[in-house]
């Protein structure tokens, strides 16, 4: 259920003398208007996720990391050594 | 894409599934609440590279299974007024209504149009100031802000032609009951995801704690998901009840309050009938009467009688994880994606059609 | 591949029914020059049919082409029709020689964009090296059609190398893609009313006649089935390959090429590549034993840079297409009950 | 013609956009038995295209077929565009042998009504002794089409004796048309929402190919053009050919065959017989030689019961067309400019 | 067909020749005032077999030529209306309005029907509650009542969305304006079979008497109109100026009073535009009050500004008779039947387009 | 202007409550309906001029034979002795 996919915010343009904040947002290269009426805060260069074309969450970068590290932080897999090709660049 | 790719590393799976296999002692049933959740198991195999001991209980969170039949029939009434422009999602054009669905209203001449947002549904009511243009508001959680925001802009540009049909449904309502079910064998759930980026988890605690059972707010990518078995497995294992957040790379603990403030703007909280189901108590959203006007219920006053469910279907006990597609009488005999004959079978996403396609049934 | 052909003065700017009543209007169109770029000794006889001889076997093969919008990232329906015909006859081993070309035109269709539309047909027979032999205008009532609908026919020589057929098909054959999947699918989705993104996406209608020709030259009955995976993308292809030669398919999806725009897209509509169209692309069957060179051979060519190996067949699960997910699993591939359609879910 | 076969069960009533989409629904279709009316073993290789040999000279023509409504008194769509393309190859002289079809369906069509078109397809073939070797399906929207609309392209070897150019016609040639005309127009006209009629009119379509096969063992090279008079009619078919030839043609009113029925629907609605469509109706240019025992072979064929000549090739009055009246008046017969439009004036 | 084949007779017609050959003995032009007789004349190739004395002028009796241009556009306008159905006789599609025809604006995606008979679109607007159905009822007095039966039809079923957008045109009034025309040079006059059929001969005596031309009541097959010119030649070299009926198989003295009732029911006379001509006094019908609601023009109020004609088209000065097309400028160069610049160059019936078709010129 | 052609009525229809009378006129074997309403006297077998679907004048069969006989009778050719072919069978 609802589909919804990162990007990162190429632009903003303020639409209704700035009541409505539309992003331009790059996914892989395509982009797509998104509605930042819902991320007040959300800037040019942050990754934030799109549903249905409205932008419903900035991506918490360093969270982000902990999936790739759960594993080894359970201490439980200790060859788990090679974690950083897992990092996104 | 960066936060998207890194998530489907083989050699991480692998680890993920083997910490799986370590982990797990004794057989345990752990359903995926979204469809999301469904459709990354399935189309990623991962439900066959499980440990036998963890069964995967596909839940009812596929907004297009869920919506009762009575408002595809009236979507499909309104799309066949001359009048009208019916706009939609892809996915809700080929759900069985009671004599058809909307890709044969389309084959009759209905003007339907499929759309990426409904945004562009407001742009289009805008485009055809001579027509009444339906945005057909199916969705959860994560799905309600936009479909608000939507009647929010045509407010304010003063569209009188703009009106949404809603179809809402809310989680944890959706969780209690199917756990509340006698029958209910569930031991743990993956909360789904995108609806706690709205909402957050506060709703969750309570659950969790009432009927002591984990809860994993889960992301849609493989390791996503095998994490988040992970997480729910060791809490069973551990003999623990606590809600845990996978995706905290998108999900707050709080949500997003912004959406949270546009769907109160503009919905109120309803008893809701889920297709296959029933009613659940306050588990959907309608629009409150000061927008009445962008109420296509209220607006277009249609009146279409019940029509009876198939009764060979048992989708409901499917989507409360009683029984898994292969149990019904009719899958891929009457049933396939090619003929649903209920919601299930007709996205990858409802747990039939999931089956139906892993199952690799082929037809003649 | 287009060239700058100015348009004749006309003295209509858009087509009407009486264009195709064949009347003195339908022989003003004809006789406008804008049928002029298509002009060789065989058309211009301008009989009920063309006259010619082809020697040995032949192929005859037939498409109607509709793509809305006609106009598309990297392309028109003009080329597509061409190109369609023109690899269609590839696909049977023959060398494409003469294509019949017919138009079925909705009133209203600017002549502008009718002689845009001829200008791309004219590019795409000359990279061929195929003649519109006969044709035929029709013009439809405005609502009665799409702006302008397409069919091509062609016939070709069958390649002295050449036996394909799916009946050549065993077990351990290499099955090969000429390049990355999914892009004329996604290109005219990018264009989409409702759907539409912006992206460098670029259909990737081609002619594969030349490509095809030069590998029978040299793998000749070692290529045991040539087909393009076009409408219903290279899942439905391989799934009825599979069921008609009564052997099994098994693939990986990490060896998929495809661009990075073109996967985005796919992600951003809930679209999966595999169903998605394509029209300059190719799928071969090949002895196991040529498969390495074949792949060399098509790297060389400028149609098959982005060639892979995507899979076996084998005599396990007849009938199946089994694909290897991203990180491993295993899952069926089946046919779509229709076209995909975007999704929320 | 049309035989009784009872439609496959299915269990879809309308065709819809899914059964062209190249996924489950299309195979579906396509292994539904509907199409198994036209099997043969080179179609049922469903590959790409047809392979086959055709010796000698060859014809191909194609057309594209839309006419409303699809079903009219004496036939329908299906062996109209059959008979269409079979007339033109026949028309080049050819012995036509294999047929492409491609449909462009609008979604929403009857799946019986396409069986019936299917039928009548089967049927038209079997009377031309042609197979439908290749084809293609494809769905419109609803509103982007018409119901049906089908091309047929066609190959066909040349007769031994034939030698048909418009460059063989010179002064003097007969001018000889098989049979009654202007009955196709006025079978769709009777019809026509707002202008239909009662009548027997029917539609004259029919295949000519045996009759012009045999025509071709008598006379070979005496006949200099065969052309089917069909868009535009009788008039436009001898004004086209009189351009091209640089000659002029005479002929009387009184000459031309017109069923009773249908002149008095001309009549009605205002038309001019000489402009409206034919299908099943050819004229010859024929040495005057030969004119008399060619109308006499003619008036044995069952196609030629009614022929007549009806005009003269004259060096007077080059690349006009000159018809004596009814009353011995003569007038310049020239194009229309669209299609003809029934008349209150 | 019975009365028409028997009138075709080659034979006679050689006969009504010869004698009108035998009485001619100094130049003649005849004017026949009618659209179809100019049709017959050409398509039987009568002009030519008239000794040369005898000239024919072709008057404006082809309603679609003088429908005025404003009215076309009017009719396009609406046509273009989303909501509305235009029903026409199929002549008036080619008939160029300021900047497109009726087929072109059909192109565009305009509602279009061509019908046989008026009566025809009261049962399509029966049909098409949802839709305003507009007869375009051009016409002369043979048409007019035809035209008025359909409102009367439509007012007795309780339509609500019918109406005719009139150009209704009178015949003797236009004869009256040729003849009053200082350059005109027309001796005698083959009067409209088919009006007279409607509306009687009397209007005619005074006209002839006053005048002093012969004017013969004429039908349309060719021996009819041999017949008429000879009688006119038979009076204008007897120095006679009298009415007479040719076509008494058809026209009654005094007409048909029923259709003249129904066309007083519902039409009143007023000043009328005659494309390329100008405004004759009392030349036209328009709806009378009482049935306003069907009547187009006061329905939808259409304002569009007069637009000038083609300065080049001479069409007036042909009408009257003052000049021959081949004295156009234009003819047979920008002004063709594929481009016509007026409406004479429009139906078969129009003299431009008559002339251009018998001269035999072609495009290239 | 204002084609017209004769027919033969072969069937009448009240309509209406007998308001409306629609005739099926055959014209060299077609038919088409066409109202009556201005014709109140005609008849099953009568010849009718038809213009636009409206019955509007009935042919006078006696006047009809003039047009063969009016040469004739000017006296001026005397040797027309085959008139009657002319005439309608
Ligand atoms: S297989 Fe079909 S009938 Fe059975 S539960 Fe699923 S959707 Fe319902
Ligand atoms: S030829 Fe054309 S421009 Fe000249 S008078 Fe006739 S209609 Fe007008
Ligand atoms: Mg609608
Ligand atoms: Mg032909
Ligand atoms: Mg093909
Ligand atoms: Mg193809
Ligand atoms: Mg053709
Ligand atoms: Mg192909
Ligand atoms: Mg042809
Ligand atoms: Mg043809
Ligand atoms: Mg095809
Ligand atoms: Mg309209």
């Amino acid at each position: 259920m609802c589909l919804a996919i990162p990007g990162k915010i190429k632009s903003i343009e303020l639409q209704y003398g700035g009541a409505v904040r539309m992003a331009t947002v790059s996914f892989g290269g395509i982009t797509k208007e998104a509605s930042l009426e819902m991320l007040p805060d959300a800037d040019v260069d942050d990754y934030v996720l799109v549903h249905v074309g409205v932008a419903i969450s900035k991506v918490n970068e360093e969270e982000a990391h902990k999936t790739f590290k759960y594993l080894e932080e359970l201490g439980e897999i200790g060859e788990l050594t090679d974690v950083d090709e897992y990092l996104p660049k | 894409m960066k936060y998207m790719s890194e998530y489907r590393d083989p050699e991480l799976a692998k680890k993920y599934l083997e910490e799986i296999k370590k982990t797990v002692t004794q057989p345990w049933s752990i359903m995926e609440v979204c469809g999301g959740q469904t459709h990354s198991l399935v189309k990623n195999g991962i439900i066959e590279m499980l440990p036998k001991t963890v069964t995967m209980i596909h839940g009812p969170g596929c907004p297009v299974c869920v919506t009762p039949l009575n408002i595809i029939d009236k979507a499909i009434h309104l799309a066949l007024e001359e009048n009208v422009i019916l706009c939609s999602f892809g996915d809700m054009l080929r759900v069985p209504g009671s004599k058809k669905n909307l890709l044969e209203a389309k084959a009759e001449g209905a003007d339907i149009r499929i759309l990426y947002s409904p945004l562009e549904a407001v742009r289009i009511a805008e485009d055809h100031p001579d027509k009444e243009v339906v945005f057909f508001a199916v969705g959860f959680e994560t799905t309600a802000p936009a479909n608000a925001l939507s009647v929010i802009h045509a407010h304010r540009k003063e569209l009188k032609n703009y009106s949404i049909l809603t179809s809402h449904v809310l989680v944890p309502p959706a969780i209690k009951a199917v756990i509340d079910d006698e029958e209910s064998k569930i031991d743990g759930f993956l909360a789904a995801g995108h609806v706690c980026t709205i909402m957050g988890n506060s709703e969750y605690h309570p659950l969790s704690k009432t009927y002591e059972v984990p809860i994993v707010v889960t992301g849609f990518e493989p390791l996503d998901v095998l994490q988040g078995i992970l997480m729910v497995v060791r809490q069973l294992e551990a003999n623990k009840a606590e809600v845990e957040n996978q995706y905290a790379r998108i999900v707050k603990e709080e949500g997003n309050p912004e959406a949270q403030k546009m769907i109160h703007q503009i919905f109120e909280i309803k008893n809701q009938i889920w297709r296959g189901i029933g009613e659940i108590p306050d588990s959907g959203y309608q629009v409150r009467p000061e927008y009445g006007d962008f109420d296509a219920k209220r607006k277009f006053q249609i009146e279409i009688p019940e029509a009876p469910e198939n009764p060979d279907c048992i989708s409901g006990q499917i989507m409360k994880g009683l029984k898994k597609p292969f149990e019904c009488s009719q899958f891929g005999k009457k049933c396939k994606p090619t003929n649903p004959l209920g919601a299930p079978m007709v996205s990858s996403e409802g747990a039939c059609a999931a089956y139906y396609h892993f199952s690799g049934l082929v037809e003649a | 591949m287009q060239l700058q052909c100015p348009m004749p003065k006309l003295d209509f700017d858009v087509i009407t029914l009486g264009h195709g009543s064949g009347g003195v209007l339908t022989n003003k169109l004809l006789d406008s020059g804008v049928f002029d770029v298509l002009s060789n000794p065989i058309l211009d006889e301008r009989h009920d049919g063309a006259i010619f001889q082809l020697e040995g076997k032949m192929a005859f093969s037939t498409d109607s082409f509709l793509v809305s919008p006609i106009f598309f990232p990297g392309g028109n329906i003009g080329e597509l029709a061409v190109n369609g015909t023109v690899n269609d006859l590839a696909m049977c081993g023959a060398i494409p020689k003469y294509l019949s070309l017919s138009f079925i035109i909705e009133e209203g269709l600017k002549v502008s964009e009718f002689w845009e539309i001829l200008i791309a047909i004219k590019g795409a027979c000359e990279e061929a090296g195929v003649h519109v032999v006969t044709g035929d205008t029709k013009v439809v009532e405005k609502g009665k059609g799409d702006k302008i609908f397409i069919n091509t026919s062609g016939v070709g020589s069958i390649h002295s190398k050449a036996n394909i057929s799916a009946k050549n098909i065993k077990a351990g054959d290499k099955i090969i893609v000429s390049g990355n999947i999914a892009s004329h699918g996604m290109a005219i989705m990018s264009v989409r009313e409702g759907l539409e993104f912006d992206s460098e996406i670029l259909s990737d209608t081609i002619n594969l006649n030349h490509t095809i020709s030069s590998l029978l030259d040299s793998f000749g009955e070692h290529i045991h089935l040539l087909t393009d995976p076009t409408r219903g993308g290279i899942a439905t292809v391989l799934k009825e390959t599979a069921q008609s030669i009564n052997l099994g398919i098994d693939m990986a999806q990490r060896d998929l090429p495809i661009d990075n725009q073109v996967a985005s897209a796919c992600e951003l509509l809930g679209l999966d590549p595999i169903y998605v169209a394509n029209e300059g692309l190719f799928i071969a069957f090949v002895d196991a034993s040529i498969a390495d060179d074949f792949l060399e051979a098509l790297h060389k060519d400028e149609n098959g840079a982005n060639a892979k190996i995507i899979g076996t067949v084998t005599e396990e699960h007849p009938k199946q297409v089994i694909m290897e997910s991203a990180i491993g699993g295993k899952r069926v591939v089946s046919m779509l009950p229709g076209e995909q359609l975007p999704r929320i879910c």
